[in-house]
């Protein structure tokens, strides 16, 4: 096991791993931007390291400076966090060229999945559902014909040199296909002087659902079950929760059956998300991997007593996983809402400031995670989000009863946040009754 | 018709002023007025409004700025790096731009890039800093004349740390 | 034209001060004002308004902070007692010694114990509060006449509710 | 189910109950005396009635005032939390006199409960083991010697009229006990005038473990597992958990057996905890019940997933329990440490004052209970206690790590508290083996 590890990262990620590695008795060195020097936070580190100025550029995201803090700071490992530089590989690969081991997945499994096309391959071969399509450009209006037939209406016309919605249709039947191919085809041409379209199983309000692996140095792979995320605004995860609401018990075997066989063909290690859109019929489709922690990973410890976190650790540092598939519970319900320093009325604009009084929920079946606190400054220079409150209770009615209790009490003030907007998502009847897809917040609970 | 008093030949004690000051800190007291004869000390903290005061008074008149916030700035950072001289004392500092390991020598038989005395421009190198093995080249950034080293090489330095105070 | 005393050779006692702050801290005291002879000491904790002194009074005032304690104690409080005058009109007050219900009458056919203009003694009953299904007789507590009614029979009242408003 | 409960207590446990029933959607009504007026927790009620001067015999046990506030706030039914009149038997008569439910046993249950004999017949027709003894006076050295091998060495010699230890002696032998047995005579002669004397078994070192229960009006009793207080001082408790560790499963199978033997004989309902001492051999003695809710309820809770006040509730408005006894489980490790506001370095004298600094630990396994806040001035009316720490993990090591780990993060300014000496016991090897007995801290920890 380390005895002494860096935290690559700041915030309440950071704090998040001080503490696992605390409660470990493995050492940790903290760096820091001149403009996180000095945060409370840092203190549950056993030393900090100033890597460089405020912008996340000229810091977080310097590897050298980073690495020279590992070696500055005599560390055995380092750890990622989420956002910054987990999810690039040539940091990973200089980690270990440095021989500090980066507590993550391998770098050919992290440039594996990285690669859409390739993990679409590796996908397939696992026998993991993609989303259905033309598999390449379509040729005569014969063949998207014979291909709509097989994948199923509604399709989805896309232009292969497309983006920004341009040269996209939907199409429902024969005729509005036929009728579609041409004018995408116009459209792309138009545009992108590149007439060339596929096609594409289109999935309606699809619901955002992932599963959490965890893979071990010695080719053991298990789930710790799923989570729903379809609760968003634009394409920002707001809500949390494990398990999933409304999704059949078969399904979700099903669907971490699936994570479980990606991961193993992936020779993926380390903790990782298998993300997937699930239509209105339970169908699932693969989108792509998340090579990294989550920020939504403690609802996952709460209904698996499971502390990823240190798991991570143990699996880095060479330790084979403790339990099998059988064994990792899934107990209760677990909600988490991330509280963002965002102004709901002013189109989510960030809103930085000097948080002046601040009260935090409590009591049974609550946690926080944050590095927030009474006098904090919310800085205009990283991710707005400040905290997650989580609640885990035995029962989803409960859960929910629970977080818009906790959400009542909660007291912010000096700066904006995204409670407001929780509260109304905790009370819309999509969300209480568990029927949420990715674009109910925006059609239905933001729409005017 | 205001007649000064004479006892300003004693100055104001101002250890008892600091104690009452910290006292008022500590206590959340907004003002204090004292007087005795003609002597009055009035005090007040985090005040917004203009003060009213009698017109006619010989008053010494403290007020001790609501301003500094101190605690979260106060910062730990990391001790490795062991001065070679007071980075305290006051004067112009040249800070260490980025995290690493100080070198004050191009190599370990060369001579220091400056010294005590050197005269420095912006693009004087003054040291190199290592990270994974690469030796970066530090310039001065300002003008002026050396008069202290204050990191050894192979001292750590983090970001901002202070290498050398110089006089302009 | 001001001659000051001769007191001013012995220097303020702070440690009566510090006795004085942690006494107003206890208590809640927002602002103490203390003159004697020539020597006057005033001090004030989270005032808002400014404080219009004359400048010249030779009184010596505590004023501790209207009625309960300040900011924590804007208390929501049993919303129940509908004052029948507005209680934050100033001037003295009888306030509720217990919680219950306020009646202003003996029984509902008699008039009330007091009304406008009554002159009361510390002994006069002034209504009685109702607490399962007794009803306890209140003594004014203090000599006036009383100015207000604040309260309606059958209100509810908390402790310290204001009953009446009276003058000396 | 009732609509809406006034609660007759102040800071966490009525912050405890308040939120309870925000989730179970039943309105509160707080009262508060002078002193805690206008206080933060306060908000979390519906309608906060101030009942008299801080002084708690003018307001929170003053029954009238109490029922003159139930009225006026127009409620279904009272909680008494712990402490004040939450034991008092006259208190919950006179609620129910009033049409008002009691949130609790029932009258008859606390009588008899509350007096000591009748507890002592209670158990002994359950068949629940009391500490073995002459069962009367000793009238002559042979009986005491036949009594004395009956129970086995060591016993107590007890004055009848006895208190502070006068006329008490422990007697190992026959030889010592023939020898006491005069000695004590004749000091509770001098003493009290009365020269009778009585054997019990002395406990040595005795463990306190206690078995938390809850039994509906329909005849169902069920334990929810045992818990572990041993870690005292002068009679207070610091730290409790749950399960109790060292203690056999047999053992906690047959004392969590004994006590609902106990209440089912007592006709006991609502939640309550029957307290046991174990000797080094784990054998248990019956000491008494706490016909109410316990600080240290949420340890039970984190194991076994109940929530005790929503259940106390849910009891009293008439529902039947909702499981049997087998499914209930108890999983992982619970502790819970109270932070008192006293000074460790001054014989633990309360500290009031007001908080000018305070960072409360968060993550993964923590549940913090309080009232309190920066800002909140702790008056020098009430119960030191301002909060409960609970930590839950899937071990007792792991909890012991979490624990201190908070205890590190936690910063209070401005007052004392017990944070200190927590720690130490945390770090003492007694309690750190789970050998911990009601003596350690005095004796060993706290001893010169």
């Amino acid at each position: 096991m380390f005895q002494r590890i860096l935290v690559a990262n700041r915030g309440e990620i950071a704090l998040r791993v001080f503490r696992a590695c605390r409660e470990m008795g493995i050492e940790t060195v903290a760096v820091c931007s001149a403009a996180d020097r000095g945060a409370d936070y840092l203190k549950a580190a056993n030393e900090s390291i100033c890597i460089g100025p405020a912008a996340a550029n000229q810091s977080y995201l310097v590897i050298k400076n980073i690495i020279a803090a590992a070696e500055i700071g005599n560390v055995q490992a380092i750890h990622p966090g989420y956002g910054f530089l987990s999810e690039n590989e040539h940091f990973a690969e200089v980690c270990r060229e440095c021989k500090i081991e980066f507590i993550g997945p391998s770098v050919d499994a992290m440039a594996k999945l990285g690669d859409k096309v390739t993990a679409k391959e590796i996908a397939k071969s696992a026998k993991v559902n993609l989303v259905p399509g033309s598999d390449g450009l379509i040729t005569s209006e014969s063949e998207a014909l014979v291909i709509a037939e097989k994948i199923g209406y509604p399709v989805l016309i896309k232009a292969t040199a497309g983006g920004g919605g341009k040269g996209m249709r939907v199409a429902r039947n024969d005729i509005s296909l036929k009728a579609g191919l041409k004018a995408a085809a116009m459209e792309a041409e138009k545009a992108f002087n590149n007439a060339g379209v596929y096609l594409e199983k289109y999935i309606e309000n699809p619901r955002h659902v992932e599963v959490q692996i965890i893979a071990d140095l010695h080719g053991e792979v298990v789930h710790l079950w799923e989570r729903d995320c379809s609760s968003q605004r634009r394409h920002q995860k707001l809500i949390e929760e494990s398990p999933a609401p409304n999704l059949p018990q078969s399904v979700r075997e099903d669907i971490c059956k699936a994570a479980v066989r990606l991961i193993q063909t992936a020779n993926y290690t380390n903790a990782g998300t298998v993300e997937f859109i699930v239509d209105k019929n339970n169908q699932f489709y693969f989108i792509e991997v998340n090579a990294r922690i989550q920020v939504e990973h403690p609802v996952t410890e709460m209904v698996t007593g499971v502390d990823l976190i240190q798991q991570q650790i143990k699996v880095a540092s060479g330790e084979p996983l403790p339990w099998k598939q059988r064994s990792i519970p899934c107990n209760g319900s677990a909600i988490e809402v991330r509280i963002n320093a965002e102004d709901p009325d002013n189109d989510f604009r960030p809103s930085p400031g000097k948080i002046t009084k601040l009260r935090i929920p409590g009591g049974n079946g609550v946690r926080w995670d944050s590095h927030i606190h009474e006098g904090y400054v919310v800085g205009p220079y990283y991710d707005s989000m400040i905290g997650k409150l989580i609640v885990h209770k035995p029962t989803r009615p409960e859960a929910i009863a629970c977080m818009k209790r906790c959400l009542d009490e909660f007291v912010v003030e000096g700066i904006k946040t995204t409670i407001p907007l929780l509260k109304r998502i905790l009370n819309h009847t999509a969300f209480v009754e568990g029927k949420m897809d990715t674009t109910f917040i925006e059609q239905k609970l933001l729409a005017k | 018709m205001v007649e000064p008093s004479s006892s300003g030949d004693a100055p104001f004690d101002l250890d008892k002023l600091q104690q009452l000051v910290e006292m008022m800190e500590k206590h959340g007291l907004n003002e204090v007025h004292l007087r005795r004869g003609d002597e009055q000390w009035r005090l007040r903290r985090g005040a917004k409004e203009p003060v009213q005061t009698a017109s006619h008074q010989p008053q010494a008149y403290f007020m001790p700025s609501p301003s500094h916030a101190p605690a979260a700035a106060s910062a730990p950072a990391a001790q490795s790096a062991t001065a070679a001289a007071d980075p305290n004392a006051g004067g112009l500092l040249i800070k260490s731009p980025t995290i690493g390991t100080f070198y004050a020598t191009p190599s370990p038989t060369d001579p220091p890039f400056v010294g005590v005395g050197s005269v420095v421009t912006p693009e004087t190198v003054v040291c190199t800093i290592e990270q994974m093995k690469v030796f970066n080249q530090i310039q001065a950034g300002v003008s002026g004349t050396i008069t202290a080293v204050l990191v050894k090489s192979g001292d750590a330095v983090e970001f901002d740390t202070p290498l050398f105070r110089y006089s302009s």
